[in-house]
């Protein structure tokens, strides 16, 4: 149960949260439970910090530098294979958010359309991993697709008309992106094209630290969900945590987002808050064992667990 | 005919509140050779800079070669200025055959032109050697060639032998002598020597001291056809050189 | 010969102290690592650092020609030309602001990818200190080594040509060093706009693959590179001003 | 006067010549935003730009008056001590070649969050040419004054006090100039490396969400902050050397 | 006592190829005045950079106030180079006043104590003025107060009044030779002006052409004592001045 269970007078316990990249949409949660102040009501004066770059959070976690990091499935599967203790303590969005996006006039509008386009990536090994998959999937032949790397600038490699399509834009923010300023995007999903279905954002602990860190995180996530609750009861008003937080942030376009977005930030029917379900994660882990992500099929449950969400593992 | 005149109308200039030269008036024959004597500060390389166009005068008019304005006068003159102002990336030949390049000449060319005359001035050996490695006079005398080299009617030169010692500078003298004997030119020589100024010029033009003005004019009309100890000695110039020095000392 | 010792001293100091501040409780191997791993990702992966290493010193080399180039025209022109140096240096200022990342999707706009991007981004980064140091330099010289050059007839570009660039020399090789030091980093931020090789490429990698060692590896290799590069300049300064410290007119 | 016209001529046409390339087919205005867009964009929201200049202004002028410092001390040291030169020049050229993504950890490792490791990055990439230009500069004063100081029994640091620094002043210009329009770009990676405010997290969230009119006009703002920069320099520099100019010994 | 001595015992200095001093050998007495002329070129000024310790020689040994290594020889004189040298960032009297600063006198008191000699050497006025605004007399007047102020026991000068009119010369000459009388010291004095020479030095050396060795020393037993137009009109003046010449003609 997400019922706030008061903590008497004791002074709010500092926790250190490193979010995976600059504050956006897919925070919106956590910036509403802040502004309620949720996470003061549980006894936790949460700092959210952003990261120098986007594989920064995982190491810090792994550190012990922060409390709590959200990072990516792949990245989390990629840490334990390195041999980082690191645990995904609960799903942030709970379906992958990567995806193709092209311009209409490429005329991709499912996998077999990429037969001999050029696939702007960012040069992410795994990424490059789910375009193969994908083109093994429509039965397209691999040599016909050109792989360029264009670094960070995805939506500009794509605008520049320099590539086809590009994969490793999410569906709900680029995608949105590009839709409000009238570019009718083309999008197509991971796991819609044969890529299994994994968690993009994770919460991620130091598995070391949760003996003496799991009540604090268990309370971080409670408050989560309750900020997540805000959010979809009312989302317009929920919203303005991150909004008055971070002036710079267009909220036009982040209240698209979170919109498009809300129904991945809960649980599915029946499960508690930031549930990942166990077959999906060992699902992934073959997959990326397969694909040579990682050299080690972690044992079950080793990089995940859901003990810590609301209600579970007491 | 003008050419090689030059001339100064009621001249004066100043640098902020000093009042380097004041009230001059000067005219100079062409072809003729013109020695300016006084004290040290009163002026004298500030006139051959008005000369060259180098300087404007803040009031009163300065022609050279029958050009008032400063872009002529550079074209008429030669300048020969009181720092040898070599260029250090440059060895002697090099420097001395510069105002030839500036002049239209290739460099080789203009090295070929100025080499003869390196073994006259006591430079041969030295045409390789850059500034940091001559003298004191080495470098004044290779100023010296690069200022005598392009041939301009007009010549300015400032204390053009103060750094050479008592026998090299007599040579250098006769040398110039002989040299203006045979193709005349207009020749400011500014010095602080009397005798020097006396041996060379056909008139000494005295300064007063800053501001300066023309104090004094000397005629030097003498037989200076004979050797220079000579010349130099012979009482006649023993009394213009007293002439002067009385001027000088006001 | 003491201070041959001294030198080397003080470098193994540094390199102790790396080896300290790496095998500090603090200091995680993913965030630092030591002098010792370093060493050890040579062993293992030298191959593949020296091929990107070759890449990246090819962009390098290129891009810093480029700048040096364009560094002595923007210099010269704006030296000579009063009213293009007023226009065009708060632009040049102003090309040093805007982030790679801004410019690396027009660069590939102009120059689609390959090595195009790359190289203009080095020269963008480079040029620049080439400029400032040579304008100085030109606008430094001895005022009466001009007036002495106009009392000579000499025309405009005589009087650069003699003059004001043998004396701005120095300043100039001042710019070379530094441009040579930076074009290493213009390289990398290169690689970043899109490549599928070089060291930049491979740092990047390394990081988000939690590979420390070979991140720290790919970067000795490329401070060798601006070291090696410097001192070239520094070689050639030498052969080309062998008057500096003389005396001076 | 004439010049002046010119002048300004030059910058028209060089602003036309941008919304010249903005308005090209080939070109998506989501790429590069045209001049017009980007006074709308100041129009929409000046506020919040000038904002963010503040923080960021902050940063580079703290951060380059420590660069400044450090350039000092290295350039100083490193010329009064031969052993010292050989051995940390080349450190201090290695540092240039370390991308800032590597160092961010570390600096807020070492200076926690805030603006400690802002300052950090703004100092590393300008403290170079200040060290480089202001180390020639003492390398090149004319022999014979060293010698001349000599045979009036001056000490070392008098030597360096009376003569090797006023003679340098140029070169240190120089590099400061330099510092002065880098000092900015630092501010904006810095800002990369994780902060709440400042123009380069603007520009960086800008790309991000393709606002590309407020991306330019943050650019604008930084550029017209090197531009800034750079004039003080210039100032600093005719008050400090008047004597430049004037005919040299 | 051997304060104030120079020696050269059988000095050679070459730079390269060129070889400027060989076989030298000189005496100088304590507080005895010097004059050394010569060629140009035949490196009188490697001479003095000798003995201030600027320079060694290849072999043969050089001693000044006894000291024979080059620091020792560096604190024994003041040298006054040929060219002037001013720090342009300095004005007139900050640079006249450099020397004694680096004696160890804090700038205002080492300004305060060159100001007096600024009326006197006719540079009142341009105390505040940079090298840049002075004229090349005034610039080698500072240099040579420079050089004067610190009192040390040897002077090296090397052309002080090349610079210098003829009347502000002899003034100078004057007023060093009253200054010599009042606190003697250890001169070498280079000049190329042989009647400069012979009537401030107690002996005039006369170098040969490079490579320069002493081949004549003249003891000036003259009295000079009357006023300066008188000394060097004196018959017995001009014999000296003959030989001197002579020498130098070789
Ligand atoms: N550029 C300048 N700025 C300011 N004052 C100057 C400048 N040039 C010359 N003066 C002043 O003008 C006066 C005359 O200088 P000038 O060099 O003409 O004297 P001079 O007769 O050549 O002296 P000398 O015989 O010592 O060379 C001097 O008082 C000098 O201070
Ligand atoms: N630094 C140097 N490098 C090379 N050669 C030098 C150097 N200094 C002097 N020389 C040479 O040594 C010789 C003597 O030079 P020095 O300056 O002593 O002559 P000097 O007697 O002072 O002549 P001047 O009367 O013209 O000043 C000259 O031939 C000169 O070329
Ligand atoms: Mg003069
Ligand atoms: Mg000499």
């Amino acid at each position: 149960g997400e019922k706030e269970e008061p903590l008497g007078s004791a002074a709010p316990r500092p926790f250190e949260l490193l979010l995976d990249y600059f504050p956006n949409a897919d925070h919106a949660g956590i910036y509403a439970a802040q502004a309620k102040g949720r996470f003061e009501a549980v006894g936790l004066d949460v700092r959210i910090r952003q990261p120098s770059d986007p594989a920064a959070p995982i190491k810090q976690v792994a550190a012990g530098r922060v409390d709590l990091a959200i990072s990516y499935e792949p990245e989390v599967l990629r840490a334990r294979d390195e041999g980082l203790d690191v645990v995904a303590v609960g799903a942030l969005v709970r379906v992958p958010l990567t995806s193709i996006i092209s311009l209409p006039e490429a005329g991709i509008s499912s996998p077999a359309d990429l037969e001999g386009k050029t696939v702007g990536t960012a040069g992410i090994d795994y990424q490059s991993a789910y375009l193969q998959t994908i083109l093994a999937d429509a039965g397209v032949d691999p040599e016909g697709v050109t792989e360029r790397n264009v670094g960070f600038s995805l939506s500009p490699a794509l605008l520049t008309r320099k590539v086809d399509a590009v994969l490793g834009a999410f569906w709900n923010y680029e995608g949105t992106e590009l839709r409000l300023r009238k570019r009718d995007p083309r999008i197509i999903r991971m796991e819609e094209a044969g890529v299994p279905p994994y968690n993009e954002l994770v919460l991620v602990a130091n598995k070391g630290s949760l003996e003496q860190k799991g009540d604090e995180i268990r309370r971080f996530i409670g408050a989560l969900a309750a900020g997540t609750k805000d959010l979809e009861r009312d989302p317009a008003e929920a919203i303005r945590g991150l909004l008055d937080a971070n002036r710079d942030l267009d909220r036009k376009l982040q209240r698209a987002v979170v919109k498009t977005t809300l129904p991945f930030f809960l649980p599915p029917k029946g499960k508690p808050f930031g549930w990942q379900d166990p077959d999906e994660w060992e699902e992934f882990a073959t997959w990326a064992r397969e694909n040579g992500i990682i050299k080690r099929l972690p044992t079950p449950g080793e990089a995940y667990t859901n003990e810590l969400l609301p209600g579970e593992g007491l | 005919m003008q050419e090689g005149e030059i001339a100064f109308g009621d001249v004066r200039c100043a640098f902020g509140s000093v009042v380097a030269l004041d009230g001059l008036t000067l005219e100079v024959r062409p072809r003729e050779v013109v020695g300016v004597v006084g004290a040290s500060g009163c002026g004298k390389s500030t006139l051959l800079e008005l000369v060259a166009g180098l300087q404007q005068p803040d009031s009163g008019s300065v022609t050279a070669a029958g050009e008032a304005g400063a872009e002529g006068r550079l074209r008429a003159c030669a300048y020969m200025p009181q720092r040898d102002l070599l260029l250090p990336w440059r060895d002697a030949l090099g420097n001395a055959a510069l105002a030839l390049e500036c002049g239209g000449l290739s460099r080789p060319e203009a090295r070929r032109r100025a080499e003869p005359l390196f073994e006259r001035f006591g430079l041969a050996e030295f045409e390789r050697a850059r500034p940091a490695a001559l003298s004191g006079g080495m470098r004044q005398r290779v100023a010296f060639l690069r200022t005598l080299l392009p041939g301009r009617p007009v010549l300015l030169l400032d204390e053009p032998f103060a750094a050479l010692d008592a026998i090299t500078r007599h040579e250098l003298q006769v040398w110039l002598r002989e040299t203006l004997r045979a193709e005349r030119r207009t020749v400011l020589l500014v010095t602080h020597d009397v005798e020097e100024a006396l041996y060379l010029a056909d008139r000494v033009v005295v300064l007063s001291p800053r501001p300066g003005r023309v104090v004094a004019e000397i005629p030097v009309a003498l037989d200076r056809s004979g050797p220079r100890r000579e010349v130099v000695t012979s009482p006649a110039f023993g009394a213009l050189a007293q002439r002067a020095l009385e001027a000088l000392e006001g | 010969m003491r201070r041959r010792l001294m030198t080397l001293g003080l470098v193994a100091l540094a390199v102790a102290a790396w080896q300290g501040a790496a095998s500090l409780e603090s200091v995680d191997d993913l965030t630092l690592a030591s002098p010792v791993e370093v060493v050890e990702a040579f062993g293992d992966d030298g191959g593949l650092l020296l091929d990107n290493a070759w890449v990246t010193l090819v962009e390098v080399l290129l891009g810093l020609a480029l700048s040096v180039a364009a560094g002595l025209v923007a210099a010269v022109s704006m030296h000579l030309m009063g009213a293009l140096r007023d226009a065009a240096y708060p632009l040049l200022i102003a090309s040093q602001a805007v982030p790679v990342v801004v410019l690396a999707p027009i660069f590939v706009l102009a120059f689609g990818y390959g090595i195009g991007p790359k190289l203009a981004i080095v020269a963008l980064i480079c040029f620049f200190p080439v400029t400032v140091n040579l304008l100085d330099g030109l606008r430094s010289v001895d005022r009466d080594l001009l007036r002495l050059m106009r009392s000579m007839g000499a025309s405009r570009l005589q009087t650069l040509w003699k003059v004001e660039l043998p004396a701005s020399l120095p300043f100039l090789f001042s710019g070379m060093r530094i441009a040579a030091t930076v074009s290493v980093i213009g390289a990398v931020f290169g690689e970043w706009a899109g490549a599928d090789e070089g060291l930049g490429r491979l740092v990047l990698l390394g990081l988000n693959q939690l590979q420390t060692p070979r991140v720290y590896a790919g970067i000795v290799l490329l401070a060798a590179m601006a070291v090696g590069l410097f001192a070239l300049v520094s070689l050639a300064e030498r052969l080309a001003v062998p008057w500096k410290g003389e005396q001076t007119t």
